[in-house]
C-alpha cells in the first residue's frame, strides 16, 4: 500500500544562499582582492608569452600610463572622455533602456560639431561658429538618441538592436561626409579643420592649459558631479528610477512613462553629442568614421561596473584607460600584438564581473545533522 | 510498513534567509496519509518557505525530512516531484506562450509519456473524471486565472502526485470556483492521497480540512483536529493572543457628496466595453463597498476615477472638494492633472508591487511615489519621506529590518500596510482600496479594517472592492454591485443580506427587477 | 549576373546563418549572448590554429589527407567556440552576472584573442604580406561539386559552395525541428520563457542553459570557421570578420527567434551586405558615386532597424523574445 | 612571440666604429603606424623602419595602431619627450596631427608619407615622402600584358577580350595614378587592353575587396590587379584560377596559382636619408619622391610558374628605358582623355578646398608626376578604362 521511496540525490555539500547583509567595505574589499587576481592571471599570462619578468612588465605598463606630465594628461584625457560617454548610458540604464548605441550618437554629436566648424567656419564670426558647435552637437545626439526611445516609448520597440544598428547608421553618414568634405578629392581624410583660424575649437589658451585637455576634462568633471546629484536627488533621476522598476507604477504615481522614455535619452543622446563635440572640436578638429573609437561599449562596462554610480565611474573608467594605456606600451615595448590590451582588459573585466557573485550570494557549507530523535 | 507511518514527517526544519530572517525555525510536523492538513499561520510566519523545502525549490539549512518514513534528500523540484510530491504555487508555474499540453508535458521524457497528443488525451480523461474544464490546445496566455489555477491542478495530478501541496489557491477565485475546486480536493483525499493547503480564509479551513498545522512567526505552534476548532481558537493559535473579531461599522456623520459618477463606459485592452454606462454617487464619511465576480469591471471602475482608465465620450465623474460646492470634471484628466487640481486621491490598486510600490526600493523611497514632486524645482525632498516611513512602520508595526531595505522582501501583510499607510498618510479626501485584505491573514486583515473605518470618520470617501461577501456586508454602508461591466443595483449594507449581494453580482435580470419594484 | 549576385549574397549570408542559429538556440535559453561576434572571431581563429598546425606537420603539403585537414580545424573551431560559451555560461549562469556586461566583454576578448593569435601566427610565418594563408586546408573546405559548374545558373545558386554552407543549412533545419517538435526543444523553451516553472517541472535550468549556450556558441563559432576557411580561401587577416557577429545577432530578431526563416534572412541579409557593389551593374542608368555608396553601405542596417520597428507595431505574441532573455535565475530569489 | 630583447626593438651594429656607434646609439627615431604587422601597408613600413634603424645602429621606437586622430599628435609629441630626433609618420591622415606636433617641437624633424601639405606649410622640420610607385606600376603592368598577350597567343581569349579588373580603395590622385600607371604598362605590351575598375572606400575591408575583385572576374575581367591592402581581391584570384598581380608585396604563398608579382615602395633608402641628414644636421628635402635609381620603387620575385614566358627580361628592357628617361610613364601620345591628347593640364598640386588645379604639369610631352610634390597628383580618366561603381 506504501508507495517505494526512491533514492533522491546525496546531500550536496554546499548550497548557494543569497546574501543580504555585506558591509559596504567587505564588499568593495571582494573587488579589489578580483582586480588583483585578474592582475596576477594576467601576469602569468604574460610571463607565458614573453617570457619576461612580470614586476618589470608592470612597470612598465605604469610607465606607460603615468610615466610622464604628458602621459599623465593624455591618461586624465582617455579618462575624461570615457567617462562622458559613459555617463551619458547610465541614466538610460537606470531606466533598463539598454543604449548599446552611445558610439553613434557619439558620432552623431562630433559630426554635428564637424560640420558646423567646416560649413561656417570662413563665413561666420568665431564665438557663432564655437555657440552653434555646442548646440549642433548635443542636438544631433540627442536626436539619434531620441530615435529609438520614440519607438520605445510608443512600441515597446527592442532598443538594444536599434540603438546598436544606429550606430552603423551613423558610421556611414560620417563617411559620407568625410567623402563629400574631404581634402582631397575622392579621399575620404578631412584635414585639420580650420587649423590656422582655430574657429569652432574649444580650447583654452595655452598659456593656462599646456597640454591642451584641461577644459575637456573640466567640463567632464563638472557633467559627473552634475549627473550624480541628478540621479540620486533630482525628481527626473526618480521618475528614471521608477520607470525602470515598474511601468505601472510609474503610471499609477502619475509619471508620464513616454515623456520619461524620451526625455531621459534626449539626455543620454546629448551627453553623447557633447562627448562628440569634445573629441572634435575639443581634440582632434577632424572627424573620422571612427572617432568614437569603441568607447560607446566601453563605456557600458564602466557604468555597469560602477553600479551606475557617477562617482564610481571615474574609478572604473580609470582602471580600464590605465590598463588599456599600460598595455599598450608593453605591446610596443615587448613587441607583442597589440590585441593584447583587449585580451588584458576582457580578463579584468570577467573578474569584477565574476566577483559580484560573491557579493551577492555566499556559499554555505553543509552543516553536520545532529541527530534529532 | 503500517498505517501510522506519516506520509511526510518533517524533523527540526531551520531556514534562515541572510543572517537577520529566520524564515522557520526547528519545525517538526507530519502530514499523514488520506488527509487534508491546513497550515495556517500570519503573513511571513514561514508556510510557503516551509512547503517551498518538500517541493524543492529551498533547501534547508539544517533538519531532516522523511517520506514514508524514509530519510529523504529534496535538493531540487525533480527530487520531489520523483517522491510524487507536487506543489501548486501561490504565483503560478505555467509558461504563457505555450499551451496546456506543453505545459503538461514540461520536463517529462516522451519515452514516458507518448507525444504530446496522448498527453492531450490524459488531459481530458483528467478533466472528465474531475469535472474540470480545459481545453489542452489553448494557449495560457488566453486563460482566466481560474482556467489556469485547474491546469495547474491537471499538471500535478497528472504527474500522478501523492501529496498536493496547495499555497492559496483559492485567493484568486470565486467562491462557486473554490467550492468546485474543495469537491476535487475531497474527491483526491478519497484516492488516499495527501493534501497540504494554506489559506488565509479560515471559514475554508474549517470547511475542508481534517487537521489544522499552525505556525508563528517560523516557529511550529501546534496541530489541532479541525472539528474541535473554531475561527476564534485558530485566530488565537495563530496571533498567540486574544483578538476580536468583529468588524466595528461606525455611524456616518456628516455625509456629503464627494463624487458623482455618471454614464461612465470605458473599454478593456481588447476594445470590450469593461464598463457599460456605470452612474452612481459616492459620499465623503461612509464606506461605499463594490461588489462583483472578479472581472465585472472593478480595476476600470477605480482606474478611471484615480486617471488611469481612458473613459468613452459621455462619461462624467464629478468631484466636489469638502466643504466646497464646486466641482470639477475627472474624466480625461490624468493622474497628474488629477493631482495638480487639488484633488486629494488615494489608491490601493490591487497589484500591490506591481503597481502600488516599487519592489526594489525601500520604505523611503516608495513614500515618495506620492510626493517626489514636493521640494524645489529640480531637486525632491528626501526628509519627509523618511520620517513618514518610519512613521508607518512604527505606527502600523510593519516588519521589516530598515526603511531601506526593498519592499519586495517584505511578507505580503507587510507590504500591503507599507502601502495602506502611505495612501492614508496624504489625507485624501478620497480612498480607493481593492481587494485590500487579500492574502493577508486575519490580523493584518482587522488593522486594515480599522484603518478604513478610521479615514471613514474622518470625513473620508472611501471605496472598497472586496470579494468577502461577510466582510463588505459588515463593513459597507453602502455596496454597489457591478455585473458584466453594468451596475446591477446598490444595495444598504446594513439591511442587506449575502444572498441578495451574491444574486446580483451573477444575474442582471436581478437588478433589473429590483429597479422596477 | 542574378545569379552571380545571389551566388555572392549565400556566400555571405552563411556566417550570419552560423550566428543566428546558434544565437537563436543561445537566447532561447534565455541567455542574451552579445558575446557572439568574439565567439565567432574565436571560432576563426581556432579552425586556424588548428588547420596550421596540421599543415606544418606535413612534410608535403600536397600529400594532406582530406579528412584530417577537414577534422582538425573543425574540432579545433569547435572547441575553441566552446570554451568561449563555456566563459560565458559560467559567468551568467553559475555566477549570474548580467548578460549585456558579460556579452559586451566576451566580444571585446574574443575579437582581441582572434586578432592576438592571428597576429603572433602571422609573425611566426613571416610572410611578405602580413596573412597565414592555409590554402592546402582550404581547399577541402571550400571544394564544390564537381558537376556544380555545368549546370548554369542552378549550379551557380544552388550547388556550387563548400560543404559547410550545406551544413549551415542542415542545422538551421534541424534546429528549427528541435526547437518545434522535440520534448527537449520545448523544456529550452520553457527554460527561456520561465525558468522558474521550467525548474519547479523538474528541468534542470542550470543545464539547459549551459547546453544551449555552448552548442549555440559552437554553431556561431562555425560560421567564423567558414569565413576564414571557406569564404577567404584559408587566409586570416586580422579584423577581417567585421561585424558580421552583430548583423547575426540582428538576424535573431529579424527572424522572430526562428532558424528556418533565417535560412532566407541571411542571405537576404548577405545580399544588402554587398549589394553597394553590383547597384551601378543593376541599374546603370542610375550612376552612383563613391559617397552614395557609403549610404547605400547603410541597408542591411536600416532593413533591420525597419523590421524592428513593424515587429514591434505588430506585437504579436509569437513574435516576442523569450520572457526571461537576459535575466539571471536563481531558485530562491522570486 | 616576436623579439624581447630588452626594453624595445633597438638594434645596432656590434663592431664597427665606436665613436660613431655611440652617438648612433643615442639617436632615437620614432614611428608612428596606423596598424600593425597585420596590415600590408603598414608591415611595409615596420620592416623598412627597422632595416633603416639596424643600417644606421640608432634606436628604435615604433607605435603601432595609432589612429588618424588626436592619439597620433599625442604620440609624435610622447616620442618627442622621449627624446626622438627623427619622427615619421605612415598614413595620410596623420599627416595634420604631424603638422601640430611639428609646431609644438621646432627642433625635431617631423616626416610623413603620402602627405601633400609639407610643401605650402612652410615648415623647416615636416617634412613629405613617397615614391614613383607609378613606375613600378607601370612595370607590373607590362608583366600583366605579357600574360595577356600569352593568353590571346594560346587562343584562350580574343585579342578585343584582353580585360584587366582593378580593385582600388579610393577615387583620388594616389589610386587614379597607380591604375592609370599600371593600364598603361599593359598597354604598351597588349594594345587591345582595357580595363575596368572598381572602389571599394576603404583602404583595407577584405569583404568589399573580395567582391570586387569577383564581380570583376564575372565581368570577364581576365587578369586583376589592385590597390588596397588586404587579401580579398588576390584570394579571390586564387578561388576563380585568375591571375593577380598584387601591391605592396608577394602573395605567393597564398596563392601560388595566380600570383605574378607585385610592386612596392621600399622606403629604407628614404629613413636612411632622412635620418642620417638629420644626425648631421643637414637639411631633409620638403618633398622627397623616391624612385627606381634610389631603390625606392621594387618589385617583387615574379612567379614563373604563371607569368608569361620572356616577362623579366621585358620588364629589364622597359626599366633600364624609365631609368635613362627614354620611356615617360604618362606620355602623353600613350592616352587620351576624352578622345583627345592632352597638352596642357593643370593638377592641383597645392591642396584646396575647392581642388582647383594651380600647376602646370605637361611639358616636354609628359605629364610630370610626382615632381612637383611628391604624392602623386594624377587625377585624370583616361579612355580605356571604365569606373564601374561611381559615377564621375
Ligand atoms: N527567498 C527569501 N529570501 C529572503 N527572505 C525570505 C525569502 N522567502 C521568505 N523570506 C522571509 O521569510 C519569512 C517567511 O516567509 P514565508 O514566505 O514562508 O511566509 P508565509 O507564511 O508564506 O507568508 P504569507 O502568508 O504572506 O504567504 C518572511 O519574513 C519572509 O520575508
Ligand atoms: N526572494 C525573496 N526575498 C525576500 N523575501 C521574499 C522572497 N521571496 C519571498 N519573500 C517573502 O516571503 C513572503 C512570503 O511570500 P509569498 O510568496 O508566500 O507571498 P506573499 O508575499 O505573502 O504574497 P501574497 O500577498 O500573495 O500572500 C513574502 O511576503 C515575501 O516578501
Ligand atoms: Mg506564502
Ligand atoms: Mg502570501
Amino acid at each position: 500500500m506504501s508507495t517505494k521511496v526512491k533514492e533522491t540525490g546525496r546531500e550536496p555539500l554546499f548550497h548557494i544562499v543569497r546574501r543580504t547583509d555585506l558591509p559596504f567595505w567587505k564588499s568593495w574589499l571582494i573587488r579589489i582582492a578580483a582586480v588583483v587576481a585578474s592582475l596576477l592571471i594576467c601576469a602569468v599570462i604574460i610571463v607565458l608569452v614573453t617570457g619576461d619578468n612580470p614586476i618589470q612588465i608592470y612597470a612598465t605598463m605604469i610607465k606607460g600610463a603615468v610615466g610622464s606630465p604628458r602621459r599623465i594628461w593624455a591618461l586624465l584625457q582617455g579618462v575624461a572622455m570615457l567617462l562622458c560617454v559613459a555617463l551619458a548610458v547610465t541614466p538610460a540604464f537606470k531606466m533598463r533602456f539598454w543604449n548599446i548605441g552611445a558610439e553613434g550618437q557619439v558620432l552623431m554629436g562630433g559630426m554635428g560639431a564637424a560640420a558646423c566648424m567646416i560649413l561656417f567656419g570662413k563665413t561666420l564670426p568665431a564665438p557663432v561658429v564655437l555657440l552653434l558647435v555646442i548646440v549642433v552637437s548635443i542636438l544631433a545626439g540627442a536626436l539619434w538618441g531620441v530615435i529609438p526611445a520614440f519607438f520605445k516609448a510608443f512600441w515597446n520597440t527592442n532598443e538594444t538592436l536599434f540603438t546598436l544598428m544606429m550606430n552603423y547608421i551613423a558610421i556611414q553618414i560620417v563617411s559620407y561626409f568625410t567623402y563629400i568634405w574631404s581634402s582631397n578629392k575622392g579621399n575620404n581624410v578631412i584635414n585639420t579643420i580650420n587649423a590656422d583660424t582655430h574657429v569652432g575649437w574649444l580650447e583654452l589658451p595655452a598659456s593656462i592649459d599646456k597640454y591642451g585637455y584641461l577644459l575637456n576634462i573640466i567640463i567632464v568633471a563638472v557633467l559627473t558631479v552634475a549627473m550624480y546629484f541628478y540621479l540620486k536627488y533630482s525628481k527626473q533621476g526618480y521618475e528614471i528610477s521608477v520607470v525602470g522598476e515598474s511601468e505601472n507604477t510609474a503610471k499609477y504615481a502619475g509619471i508620464n512613462v513616454k515623456k520619461v522614455i524620451i526625455r531621459t535619452m534626449l539626455i543620454s543622446g546629448a551627453l553623447c553629442g557633447i562627448a562628440g563635440m569634445l573629441l572634435v572640436s575639443g581634440t582632434d578638429h577632424t572627424i573620422t568614421p571612427n572617432t568614437a573609437a569603441g568607447r560607446g561599449f566601453t563605456a557600458i562596462m564602466v557604468s555597469w561596473l560602477a553600479k551606475f554610480n557617477p562617482l564610481f565611474m571615474v574609478l572604473t573608467s580609470l582602471l580600464l584607460v590605465f590598463m588599456e594605456k599600460g598595455a599598450l606600451e608593453i605591446s610596443t615595448v615587448f613587441g607583442l600584438n597589440d590585441s593584447f590590451a583587449a585580451i588584458i582588459t576582457g580578463i579584468i573585466i570577467f573578474f569584477i564581473i565574476g566577483s559580484e557573485f560573491f557579493i551577492n550570494y555566499s556559499i554555505k557549507k553543509r552543516q553536520k545533522e545532529v541527530e534529532a530523535k | 510498513m503500517d498505517n501510522k507511518t506519516p506520509a511526510i514527517s518533517m524533523r527540526n526544519i531551520t531556514k534562515a534567509f541572510g543572517s537577520k530572517v529566520v524564515a522557520n525555525k526547528n519545525v517538526s510536523m507530519d502530514i499523514e496519509r488520506g488527509e487534508i492538513l491546513a497550515l495556517l499561520g500570519e503573513n511571513g510566519s514561514g508556510k510557503t518557505t516551509l512547503m517551498n523545502m518538500l517541493s524543492g525549490i529551498y533547501r534547508q539549512d539544517s533538519g531532516q525530512i522523511f517520506v514514508d518514513g524514509t530519510e529523504v534528500h529534496i535538493t531540487c523540484p525533480k527530487d520531489a516531484y520523483e517522491l510524487g510530491i507536487g506543489m501548486i504555487h501561490q504565483h503560478f508555474k505555467l509558461v504563457d506562450v505555450l499551451t496546456a499540453t506543453e505545459n503538461v508535458a514540461l520536463g517529462m521524457q516522451k519515452k514516458t509519456t507518448g507525444p504530446n497528443r496522448e498527453i492531450a488525451k490524459a488531459i481530458t480523461e483528467i478533466c472528465d473524471k474531475y469535472g474540470f474544464d480545459i481545453d489542452p490546445k489553448m494557449k495560457v496566455y488566453n486563460m482566466t486565472v481560474s482556467q489556469k489555477q485547474t491546469l495547474e491542478i491537471v499538471k500535478t495530478l497528472y504527474r500522478g502526485a501523492n501529496i498536493l501541496i496547495l499555497d492559496e489557491p483559492t485567493a484568486v477565485l470565486t467562491p462557486q470556483e473554490t467550492e468546485k475546486l474543495f469537491a476535487v480536493l475531497r474527491n483526491m483525499k478519497a484516492d488516499g492521497k495527501s493534501i497540504i493547503i494554506i489559506t488565509h480564509k479560515l471559514n475554508e479551513v474549517l470547511a475542508i480540512s481534517d487537521r489544522v498545522s499552525i505556525l508563528r512567526k517560523g516557529e511550529y505552534i501546534g496541530t489541532v483536529q479541525t472539528s474541535e476548532a473554531t475561527v476564534q481558537s485558530l485566530t488565537e493559535m495563530m496571533v498567540g493572543q486574544k483578538v476580536e473579531l468583529d468588524i466595528e461599522r461606525p455611524d456616518i456623520e456628516n455625509k456629503e457628496l464627494r463624487l458623482s459618477i455618471e454614464n461612465l463606459t470605458c473599454l478593456d485592452r481588447y476594445g470590450v466595453k469593461a464598463l457599460d454606462d456605470v452612474s452612481f454617487d459616492v459620499y465623503g464619511g461612509e464606506i461605499l463597498g463594490i461588489a462583483g465576480i472578479s472581472g465585472s469591471g472593478q480595476k476600470q471602475l477605480l482606474e478611471a476615477i484615480a486617471g488611469l482608465q481612458k473613459a468613452e465620450s459621455g462619461s462624467s465623474i464629478k468631484y466636489y472638494a469638502p466643504g466646497e460646492k464646486k466641482e470639477s470634471q475627472l474624466v480625461g484628466k490624468n493622474v497628474s492633472e488629477i493631482k495638480r487640481m487639488g484633488v486629494a486621491l488615494s489608491f490601493v490598486p490591487e497589484d500591490r508591487l506591481g503597481m502600488g510600490l516599487v519592489g526594489a526600493m525601500g520604505m523611503a523611497d516608495n513614500m515618495m511615489l506620492r510626493s517626489y514632486q514636493k521640494g524645489g524645482v529640480i531637486f525632491t525632498d528626501r526628509k519627509t519621506p523618511r520620517n513618514l516611513a518610519t512613521k508607518i512602520k512604527d505606527d502600523l508595526e510593519v516588519v521589516t529590518p530598515n526603511i531601506s531595505t526593498p519592499v519586495r522582501k517584505l511578507s505580503g501583510g507587510n507590504v500591503q500596510k507599507v502601502l495602506v499607510g502611505r495612501e492614508i498618510a496624504s489625507d485624501p479626501t478620497v480612498l480607493m482600496a481593492a481587494y485590500a485584505v487579500r492574502g493577508l491573514d486575519i490580523n493584518t486583515s482587522y488593522t486594515i479594517y480599522h484603518l478604513l473605518n478610521e479615514q471613514k470618520k474622518k470625513g473620508t470617501a472611501v471605496i472598497y472592492v472586496g470579494e468577502d461577501l461577510d466582510v463588505l456586508i459588515a463593513l459597507c454602508d453602502r455596496i454597489a454591485i457591478l455585473c458584466g461591466g453594468k451596475l446591477n443595483g446598490v444595495v444598504d449594507g446594513r439591511t442587506a443580506t449575502k444572498e441578495e449581494v451574491g444574486l446580483l453580482m451573477t444575474n442582471i435580470e436581478a437588478g433589473r427587477k429590483e429597479a422596477e419594484a | 549576373m542574378i545569379a552571380a549576385f545571389i551566388h555572392r549574397a549565400v556566400m555571405q549570408g552563411i556566417p550570419l546563418l552560423f550566428g543566428a542559429t546558434g544565437e537563436i538556440i543561445t537566447e532561447k535559453s534565455g541567455n542574451l549572448n552579445l558575446g557572439i561576434p568574439g565567439v565567432m572571431y574565436v571560432g576563426g581563429i581556432s579552425g586556424v590554429i588548428g588547420a596550421f598546425l596540421y599543415e606544418n606537420s606535413l612534410p608535403d603539403k600536397s600529400q594532406a589527407n582530406g579528412f584530417l585537414a577537414i577534422m582538425i580545424p573543425l574540432l579545433a573551431c569547435l572547441l575553441g567556440s566552446f570554451l568561449m560559451g563555456l566563459l560565458y555560461s559560467f559567468l551568467t549562469t553559475t555566477l549570474r552576472a548580467n548578460q549585456n556586461v558579460t556579452g559586451l566583454a566576451i566580444t571585446t576578448f574574443g575579437v582581441g584573442l582572434g586578432n592576438f593569435f592571428g597576429g603572433s601566427l602571422i609573425k611566426i610565418v613571416g610572410a611578405d604580406v602580413p596573412s597565414i594563408s592555409l590554402s592546402t586546408t582550404s581547399r577541402f573546405f571550400s571544394a564544390t561539386l564537381p558537376f556544380a559548374k555545368d549546370l548554369g545558373w542552378f549550379g551557380e545558386i544552388f550547388l556550387s559552395y563548400g560543404f559547410l554552407a550545406y551544413l549551415a543549412v542542415i542545422i538551421a533545419i534541424i534546429a528549427s525541428l528541435y526547437l518545434k517538435r522535440t520534448r527537449s526543444g520545448l523544456n529550452l523553451r520553457a527554460v527561456g520563457e520561465n525558468p522558474a516553472t521550467a525548474d519547479a517541472a523538474g528541468i534542470s535550468v542550470t543545464k539547459y542553459k549551459y547546453t544551449a549556450t555552448c552548442v549555440g556558441s559552437m554553431i556561431a563559432g562555425l560560421g567564423g570557421l567558414y569565413y576564414v576557411m571557406d569564404y577567404v580561401s584559408g587566409v586570416w587577416s586580422n579584423d577581417g570578420f567585421g561585424d558580421r557577429g552583430w548583423l547575426a545577432i540582428a538576424l535573431v530578431i529579424f527572424t522572430v527567434w526562428k532558424p528556418n526563416f533565417a535560412i532566407i534572412g541571411s542571405i537576404l541579409f548577405g545580399g544588402l551586405y554587398i549589394v553597394h557593389n553590383y547597384l551601378n551593374q543593376f541599374f546603370p542608368f542610375i550612376p552612383v558615386d563613391m559617397s552614395t555608396q557609403e549610404l547605400i553601405k547603410m541597408a542591411p542596417y536600416v532593413v533591420t532597424v525597419l523590421v524592428l520597428i513593424f515587429n514591434s507595431m505588430r506585437n504579436k505574441r509569437e513574435s516576442q523574445p523569450p520572457e526571461a532573455l537576459g535575466l539571471p535565475y536563481f531558485r530562491e530569489d522570486r | 612571440g616576436g623579439s624581447n630583447s630588452g626594453q624595445s626593438t633597438t638594434s645596432s651594429k656590434a663592431d664597427t666604429q665606436a665613436t660613431a656607434d655611440q652617438a648612433a646609439k643615442d639617436f632615437k627615431a620614432g614611428f608612428i603606424f596606423l596598424h600593425d604587422e597585420n596590415s600590408t601597408y603598414d608591415l611595409n613600413f615596420i620592416q623598412a623602419a627597422k632595416q633603416a634603424c639596424e643600417n644606421l645602429g640608432v634606436e628604435c621606437i615604433i607605435k603601432t595602431n595609432i589612429g588618424e586622430s588626436n592619439d597620433c599628435k599625442e604620440t609624435a609629441l610622447d616620442l618627442a619627450d622621449q627624446g626622438c630626433g627623427f619622427i615619421f609618420a605612415d598614413s595620410f591622415g596623420h599627416e595634420s596631427y604631424m603638422i601640430e606636433a611639428a609646431k609644438a617641437y621646432p627642433d625635431v624633424q617631423f616626416a610623413h608619407a603620402t602627405g601633400t601639405r609639407a610643401h605650402t606649410e612652410g615648415l623647416s622640420n615636416f617634412h613629405n615622402a613617397f615614391a614613383s610607385i607609378y613606375e613600378g606600376r607601370y612595370l607590373a603592368g607590362v608583366a600583366a600584358g605579357m600574360k595577356l598577350n600569352q593568353m590571346i597567343e594560346e587562343g584562350k581569349i580574343k585579342a578585343e577580350e584582353a580585360k584587366i579588373g582593378y580593385v582600388g580603395a579610393y577615387t583620388y590622385a594616389e589610386v587614379k595614378s597607380g591604375y592609370t600607371s599600371f593600364f598603361l604598362g599593359a598597354r604598351s605590351v597588349c594594345p587591345s587592353a582595357t580595363m575596368e575598375v572598381q572602389f571599394t572606400g576603404s583602404w583595407y575591408d577584405e569583404t568589399a575587396e573580395k567582391e570586387a575583385a569577383t564581380t570583376l572576374i564575372n565581368n570577364k575581367c581576365v587578369l586583376i590587379s589592385q590597390h588596397a591592402d588586404s587579401m580579398g581581391a588576390p584570394t579571390a584570384c586564387e578561388d576563380a584560377g585568375v591571375p593577380d598581380i598584387s601591391y605592396n608585396g608577394s602573395t605567393l604563398s597564398a596563392c601560388p596559382n595566380t600570383f605574378i608579382i607585385s610592386s612596392r615602395i621600399d622606403w629604407t633608402p628614404y629613413l636612411e636619408y632622412a635620418i642620417k641628414a638629420t644626425m648631421n644636421g643637414e637639411k631633409i628635402d620638403t618633398d622627397w619622391t623616391g624612385t627606381l635609381a634610389t631603390g625606392s620603387v621594387v618589385l617583387t620575385e615574379l612567379n614563373e610558374k604563371v607569368a608569361a614566358p620572356g616577362t623579366a627580361e621585358k620588364i629589364e628592357e622597359v626599366k633600364a628605358a624609365l631609368e635613362a628617361g627614354t620611356t615617360h610613364v604618362f606620355d602623353t601620345s600613350a592616352f587620351t582623355v576624352k578622345g583627345e591628347t592632352l597638352t596642357t593640364y593643370k593638377a592641383d598640386v597645392d591642396t584646396d578646398e575647392a581642388y582647383e588645379g594651380d600647376t602646370e604639369v605637361i611639358s616636354d610631352g609628359y605629364f610630370h608626376e610626382s615632381e612637383y610634390r611628391s604624392a602623386p597628383y594624377f587625377d585624370l580618366d583616361i579612355d580605356g578604362i571604365t569606373l564601374l561603381n561611381t559615377a564621375f
